[in-house]
């Protein structure tokens, strides 16, 4: 795209080229630390996704990056370049905030073409138009932001920051203000822009299936750490703790003792029922150990399967009938609360109601082992209200 | 043609006085200058007026109102000219002849009761036939005095005896005069060796203004005042001035700097009276003239130009004044002599035909900005 | 007056629906209307009689019934110096309180955390030592004698000052009037920044516009409004002023219309016409400046 | 890319000691510039708490060395003749102006934004246009009607019509204040009240009225505040009633007593401890 | 639950008892019809979802209901006591706002006692405090609203409202200000209130799949009429028209011509290929037809696979892992847009990428038929970006 090519000299930092680096850094306000010790690399071009709970320092991670705050010890690089202790706009680094935070004064053009003007460009507008082209938004180029709705502004927020061709592109929860249909349709179209672009993105949400969709690589942060990072299907198929195993997707825990090995598989005891995991997906390899399974791994019977895979009895508490899927809440016989997702493939499904007593089935090479904390303990309780006071 | 103008003319008083209320309510209310009565730094009170009140139990309240005649009676004029006029909340004004003139003759004033006030008979024999108030049935002498020029002699650093001194370049910007024209014009006049009680012209009278002017614009006068004058001086923003004689005095004792000095110039001042009256919307008639009647007093006469170092206008005050203070009652200032006056060429300001007057306070209205 | 700042906001998308028509409205507008037709729109008019009454000759301080349009002839011939000092100092002083206002207004908008309104106190609570006595203060301080006079005196910088003072300048009333109309800017520019998202601004920041630049091509624009509220709340009260302009102005070269309106009421015999014609004079200048510039700014409703 | 000198200067790790410098100034300029906006709003008010300390003679403008400082004039402050009377004037017409604009006002803002009626313009204007009349407009022109027109009813100058003004001139301000606060309230909570059972009254008093109130407080504030300040119009208005500031004005002229400073120092002080106070409350409530 | 059985005896329309009955109900702002002659049973205890998208009316019709609005035309009634023309105050009816509309100077308790005391209750504050028990917010009874998080007062606002024990109970979209996670967690809440209290849920909402698990009955509305109304599986197994078949989930759509009949059958070419669709499952019988098959229904094959069921070549445009699931988009023969949904359950799933020749199966009993309308037509080009200016 003729957008991206022409590139203006430019001078020091801004020029700066390369992997987005950060080296211990920590930010603490006051007596509270939001940022714990964060080393991280993302590579030229990718899409990076960072996800988390509310709170968890997302958001001053990012800001840190922009250059909105500065961290308290460690260091910000690109590519070698140090950015730390410079200022924003100095930094060839733009950001997609999460409340948007277009100029109400500016028209969507004058928006657009507001940094390319900052930089000296003479074609800013047409600079800017080249830009609204890109998230299709011409057609609305001399309105207000006030006059567009909030997918609109979203993409206006979006195409302000790429016009800019910045090294690296920060996006906070671009989508947390979006319905749920359009939030999809959006997270299809970032997507396609970033494939154009060809920009390191950088990707804040605390939705999960948003960050597997888009990302090359997640990150989950948890109180200021990075608790794992990797590509979307390694982080989903075989979290490192309780805490990840929930946060990415639901997972079916039961808490137990391992008892012996069986070949490539740890044998371990979940009151009473005997199960097997893979020792290479397990990141305990004796005591107590917390068992995971997906919802989706796991079958539901009415009576007793045949053939290989783990099974365990349990109760229906709840039917769910959500389109393509099904949901079941089950209580197991160890009073841990699992779900179980079916399809509603061509097969029709087991006529099961609240009360049936059923069989649930997995696959032990689909279950993973991960070390008993809190996180664990609460995940055995299944998808309940907790309280966020 | 204007319809015909309202009363006006002849001091027979023609409008119904409001009901006096003076044996109920114990009250008098004086309007007056500042620096005008005895007063007493310690404790605040003005010792004569304290005096006044423990021996007739009347409440008076003492107000220093008065900036200078125009501005004072431009404020109360609305409310004593509404129909029917509106309490001033005061029973006794301060005005000097010509405007006490104007009060007389447009009846916003109450006829004195002489036989109520016996000591108003000490009232100097050269001020009880006033062209203004014949046979002083409207008005009684407050004070006399003479403008001349005061300064601060250390500040000043030398002595000043002209108004051309006060036009030196060093004094630039540190001089005030006052905002009563027939003051600061009338030694103007006397300057240029026109008398300001004679008949002077049109022309006379514009030159002196013309001088004015061109120092106000020049830079050497820093403002034109009234009484507040002494404030500049005070502050030290102004250093010298065309001032009224016993302010300096009075200045003096309460700054404790016998720098300031009093001066008449070499070519001559001006003398003038001030006079209590009784506004027309009173109800405190008679403890007025109990007031005014003490003060005639020629003791209490004393006891008030031994502070205030204005003209005494009661007869047996310079008797008293012995007892008090030797000096003080051989001020000329005080009690000036026909001789001295005289010699120093000092003179009243006369009587302007009301054209005359309408004409030269606008004039001056413009050279002093208003 | 922080209210003022409202006035550029379009009513927002979720603004109610007017909903009653009642006798209701009427009765609960009818008291403050009818105070405000009995107690301002009359008295106007009582005004606008008077600048067209004369005096009878000879008689200064009695008037009657006239059409004397000479009043405003001699408003404008006699005193339109007056008139061009009047906007000339509200408008330096309007400048001034901008320059000194916005800062602190900004502060306490973005940066002030919990001391915000403590901040806020220490803006409205000169208020309540009388505007006068502090004034008379601001005269003292400046005077030759003062402090600020000896400090120019040691630095020999008395060349800088016109005729080598403060009191009685322009300068001395300019800053009065600066200084007396300054909560008046800081309140509704704190106002409208309060409101305005933070982040807003720093996307400034991170689309490359250094400190300045941001100043000038977000945070100034978006805060227009109060600057709007705030200009007019400074310099309507201060071209009418006379207070500062007689407290530590001179006679003449600093005198502005208020002074003479005040001179003309309670020095002049007779100025009552000339004065009325006066005021009524600056208030259709003043509105007249105010809906231009409302209209430039683009801001129709502004209660 | 174009290589230009630019480009070849290698990237520089971190940012210089100066630019730091730069950057915290930067930074801070607002905050710094604040604090000395607030000093130059304090000095006159300094001078004004200094100076109520002077063994004054006649008049308080120089400092005498000799018996100052005092506290005297803070032992009696009502010493000086007429001060007292006069700041109690000022606080009786304030207090009396401030009730009734608010309650006037209020309703008109009321009416303003939550009824349709016709001349709700022309209302709109009538509010605005006082707000953009000069003081000294308003002054003069009520003077002439008290002096020429309504002195016929018994109404002389004096304190209430000082009261009549102040409510005039309140009352606009009363009715922005309300109306901005009136309009940013959700409708949304009326409409939840009418869904709980509440009807009109009930609506009003128990949702409207209290979610409108830190508005009508915040309009009450600054009626008093523009009341108590008030000169100009006072001065046209006031005939002899003397409120505060037309006693300092008017003593000016002759010398301000020290007892003068000590009220308008303590009406600052006292306007401060309040404000504080009513947010430590407020804010000790909310925790 | 004690809650609710001592009822008060009450007068008028408060005491209206039974079904809600909207008949031909219409709404008209000026020259805008909100609500077009709506007729609409809610039988008495039915939790019944409204779904459509922004701007169909449904806000509209819950404000008629509530009294806050009202109609142009029609009658509104429960039972048989017409409400029609009264006052939201005098009737037995309840809304948890969008916005939640939480008195902010009230606390939690406080505002739950706020409709108990309008009516005069002694015991409010006890109702309030069962009511907060209810919802499980007892330990923040004190706070205001402000000091609570987005969920917490969402359940304020339900309780609040149940407090009142309503005949019916509007609920606006109370969960969409919510994020995701929260949101799942409140949908089983609310289900598990109305279970537990027994009153007529109404419940708006744009969120398809939200409305499928927690209603009985859902009415799917568009542009101020009502589509279709069913129950959720029969609504989303057997819509009647392309806008309800997109709006309740995702459907892969293809037009063409209904060529004949075979048994049960009837048999239609699409751009030349030949499909069959259940004459039981197609509201056209002959002429254009619009064959609609879910996401969930089609199996995706690297090569063409053996049995009965319908297939078609396609080309891989996309695969999105979404965790429980992997989502492809692939294009077909005759240029329609299709996805595919299939679960990662314990089978590997096949490797296709982008670019990858594959074959879509589906049950012919699966596929339905609609209607060629303009719907039916945006939904051949799949899921993207539509302008919402
Ligand atoms: N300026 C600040 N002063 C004090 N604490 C702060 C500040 N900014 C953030 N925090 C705290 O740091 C923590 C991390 O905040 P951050 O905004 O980075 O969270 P987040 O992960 O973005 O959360 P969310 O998903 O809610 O946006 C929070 O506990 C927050 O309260
Ligand atoms: N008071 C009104 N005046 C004019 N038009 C209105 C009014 N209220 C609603 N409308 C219009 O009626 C239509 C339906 O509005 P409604 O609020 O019922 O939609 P909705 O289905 O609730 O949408 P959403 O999902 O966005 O809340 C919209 O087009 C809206 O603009
Ligand atoms: N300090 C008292 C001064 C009195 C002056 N009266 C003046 C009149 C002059 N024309
Ligand atoms: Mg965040
Ligand atoms: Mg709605």
């Amino acid at each position: 795209m003729s957008l991206f090519t022409a590139q203006k000299s430019e001078t020091g930092l801004r020029a700066a080229q390369g992997d987005l680096r950060l080296e211990a850094v920590t930010k603490s306000f006051g007596d509270f630390t939001a940022v714990d010790d964060l080393t991280l690399r993302v590579p030229r071009g990718s899409f990076f996704a960072l996800l988390g709970p509310s709170g968890c320092g997302k958001t001053t991670t990012l800001r840190m990056v922009a250059g909105l705050e500065q961290p308290t010890s460690g260091s910000i690089l690109i590519g070698d370049t140090d950015l730390t202790g410079s200022r924003p706009y100095q930094r060839p680094v733009n950001t997609v905030f999460q409340s948007y935070a277009l100029f109400p004064h500016l028209t969507i053009r004058e928006n657009v073409a507001f940094g390319p003007k900052r930089h000296g460009e003479k074609d800013a507008m047409a600079q800017a138009d080249q830009a609204l082209e890109l998230v299709q938004l011409t057609h609305l180029a001399s309105r207000k932001p006030a006059q567009l709705s909030g997918g609109q502004q979203q993409r206006v927020a979006v195409a302000r920051a790429i016009v800019n061709k910045p090294e690296v592109l920060l996006l906070d929860e671009p989508l947390g203000a979006l319905d749920l249909k359009l939030r999809r349709q959006m997270q299809v179209e970032l997507k396609r822009i970033q494939s154009e672009v060809g920009l390191t993105f950088i990707h804040v949400t605390h939705d999960q299936e948003e960050a597997m969709t888009m990302a090359d690589t997640v990150a989950v942060m948890n109180a200021g750490r990075i608790e794992q990072m990797d590509d979307p299907v390694a982080l989903y198929d075989l979290p490192k703790t309780a805490f990840v195993a929930n946060f990415v997707g639901q997972t079916n825990m039961g808490i137990g003792d391992i008892t012996g090995t069986d070949g490539d598989f740890l044998v371990a005891d979940i009151s009473g029922t005997t199960v097997r995991i893979p020792k290479s997906r397990s990141s305990v390899q004796d005591g107590k150990v917390a068992l995971g399974v997906r919802p989706e791994k796991v079958t539901i019977h009415g009576k007793q399967p045949e053939g290989a895979g783990d099974d365990v009895r349990a109760t229906v508490v709840d039917v769910s009938f959500i389109g393509v899927a099904t949901q079941y809440l089950v209580t197991t016989a160890s009073g841990s609360t699992w779900s179980v997702y079916a399809q509603n493939l061509d097969v029709e499904p087991e006529s099961l109601r609240p009360g049936s007593e059923v069989w649930l089935r997995w696959q032990s090479a689909h279950a993973f082992g991960v070390p008993v904390d809190d996180d664990a303990i609460a995940a055995t309780k299944g998808p309940v209200v907790e309280d966020e006071s | 043609a204007p319809p015909t103008p309202p009363a006006s003319g002849g001091s027979a008083t023609t409008q119904a006085l409001p009901t006096d209320v003076s044996s109920t309510e114990k009250i008098v209310r004086w309007a007056n200058w500042t620096a005008y009565l005895d007063y007493d730094d310690a404790t605040k009170t003005y010792p004569t007026l304290e005096a006044f009140k423990k021996k007739y139990g009347i409440n008076a309240t003492y107000s220093e109102d008065i900036e200078d005649n125009d501005s004072y009676f431009n404020k109360i004029a609305p409310q004593l000219r509404a129909d029917p006029p509106q309490d001033i909340d005061r029973d006794i004004f301060v005005f000097t002849d010509w405007m006490a003139n104007r009060v007389v003759r447009e009846q916003l004033v109450q006829p004195l009761e002489l036989i109520r006030m016996p000591n108003a008979s000490n009232l100097l024999d050269t001020l009880k036939d006033v062209s203004f108030d014949p046979g002083r049935t409207h008005s009684l002498t407050w004070q006399s005095g003479f403008a001349g020029i005061g300064y601060h002699k250390k500040k000043v650093g030398r002595e000043l005896k002209s108004l051309d001194d006060l036009w030196a370049d060093d004094l630039k910007g540190k001089v005030v005069v006052l905002s009563e024209f027939r003051d600061t014009l009338g030694l103007v006049m006397l300057r240029e060796g026109v008398d300001p009680s004679g008949p002077f012209t049109k022309a006379q009278f514009e030159t002196a203004l013309d001088e004015i002017n061109k120092r106000i614009t020049d830079g050497n006068i820093r403002r034109v005042k009234g009484n507040s004058y002494l404030e500049d001086l005070k502050s030290g923003n102004a250093i010298a001035g065309i001032v009224w004689s016993g302010d300096l005095f009075v200045l003096r004792s309460e700054t404790e700097d016998d720098d300031w000095d009093f001066v008449i110039p070499e070519s001559g001042g001006t003398l003038w009276s001030d006079n209590m009256m009784i506004p027309i919307t009173s109800t405190h008639r008679r403890n007025a003239m109990t007031l005014m009647n003490y003060y005639y007093d020629p003791a209490v006469a004393a006891q008030v130009a031994a502070y205030v170092n204005y003209v005494c206008p009661v007869v047996g005050a310079q008797a008293e004044m012995e007892k008090i203070d030797k000096d003080l009652a051989e001020s000329p200032l005080i009690f000036p002599s026909a001789d001295w006056i005289k010699k120093n060429n000092i003179k009243g300001f006369r009587a302007l035909s009301p054209t005359e007057d309408a004409d030269y306070s606008a004039q001056w209205a413009k050279v002093v900005g208003n | 007056m922080t209210a003022l700042a409202h006035t550029g906001s379009t009513a927002p998308a979720g603004d109610p629906p007017k909903r009653k028509r009642s006798w209701a409205a009427y009765l609960l507008l009818l008291p403050a209307t009818i105070w405000l037709i009995v107690f301002f729109v009359v008295p106007l008019i009582q005004l606008f009689t008077v600048s067209l009454q004369s005096g009878y000759p000879g008689n200064p301080g009695y008037y009657y019934r006239d059409l004397n349009f000479g009043n405003y002839l001699t408003a404008f011939t006699q005193y339109w110096p007056h008139f061009v000092r009047s906007l000339l100092f509200a408008g330096l002083a309007t400048f001034f309180a901008f320059v000194l206002a916005y800062p602190l207004a900004y502060a306490m908008a973005f940066k002030a955390g919990r001391w915000r309104n403590v901040m806020l106190i220490c803006v409205i609570a000169p208020f309540f030592t009388s505007f006068i006595l502090r004034t008379i203060a601001w005269r003292q301080i400046l005077a030759d004698g003062g402090p600020v006079m000896a400090t120019f005196h040691s630095l020999h910088l008395t060349w800088m000052l016109p005729d080598g003072r403060i009191t009685e300048t322009w300068i001395a009333v300019v800053a009065g009037l600066t200084y007396n109309f300054l909560p008046f800017m800081v309140l509704p520019i704190y106002a409208s920044l309060e409101r305005a998202d933070p982040r807003v601004i720093e996307a400034g920041g991170d689309l490359y516009a250094n400190g300045f630049t941001t100043f000038r091509t977000v945070t100034l624009p978006m805060s227009m409004p109060g600057v709007l509220a705030g200009t007019l709340l400074t310099f309507i009260p201060a071209a009418g002023d006379y207070v500062n302009a007689d407290l530590l102005g001179s006679d003449r070269s600093t005198k502005m219309v208020g002074n003479v309106i005040e001179s003309q009421f309670f020095k002049v015999p007779g100025g009552f016409p000339t004065a009325a014609a006066l005021s009524f004079t600056l208030m259709a200048l003043i509105l007249l400046l105010v809906f231009f510039y409302v209209r430039k700014f683009g801001t129709e409703d502004l209660v | 890319m174009r290589m230009t000198s630019a480009a070849i200067s290698a990237p520089r790790a971190g940012v210089s000691r100066g630019r730091r410098i730069k950057n915290w100034f930067a930074d801070h300029f607002a905050i710094l510039a604040a604090i000395l906006v607030l000093i130059y709003l304090f000095v006159p008010v300094a001078y004004t708490f200094v100076f109520s300390f002077n063994n004054y003679r006649k008049s308080n403008i120089t400092w005498v060395s000799e018996g100052s400082p005092t506290l005297k004039h803070w032992q009696n402050p009502c010493g000086a003749p007429g001060v007292c009377d006069a700041l109690v004037t000022s606080l009786k017409v304030g207090a009396i102006a401030t009730l009734a604009a608010t309650v006037l006002g209020t309703m008109l803002a009321f009416a303003l934004v939550r009824h349709v009626w016709r001349g709700r313009a022309a209302a709109s204007t009538l509010v605005f246009i006082p707000m953009a009349t000069p003081e000294i407009v308003l002054g003069a022109s009520l003077l002439t009607i008290f002096v020429q027109g309504f002195s016929r009813f018994g109404l002389d100058l004096g304190f209430w019509t000082i009261t009549i003004a102040h409510i005039m001139f309140c009352i606009s301000f009363v009715v922005v204040t309300v109306k901005a606060r009136l309009q940013s309230l959700d409708p949304r909570l009326e409409e939840a009240a009418a869904d709980l059972y509440a009807g009109p009254a009930a609506s009003f008093w128990r949702v409207t009225f209290p979610l409108v109130l830190p508005g009508i407080v915040g309009a009450a504030l600054l009626s008093f505040s523009l009341s108590f300040d008030d000169f100009i119009i006072t001065n046209f208005v006031s005939g002899d009633e003397t409120t505060f500031p037309k006693f300092v004005y008017v003593s000016y002229l002759r010398g301000i007593p020290a007892q003068a400073n000590v009220i308008g120092f303590s009406m600052f002080l006292i306007a401060v401890i309040l404000v504080i106070l009513g947010q430590t409350i407020s804010s000790r409530r909310k925790s």
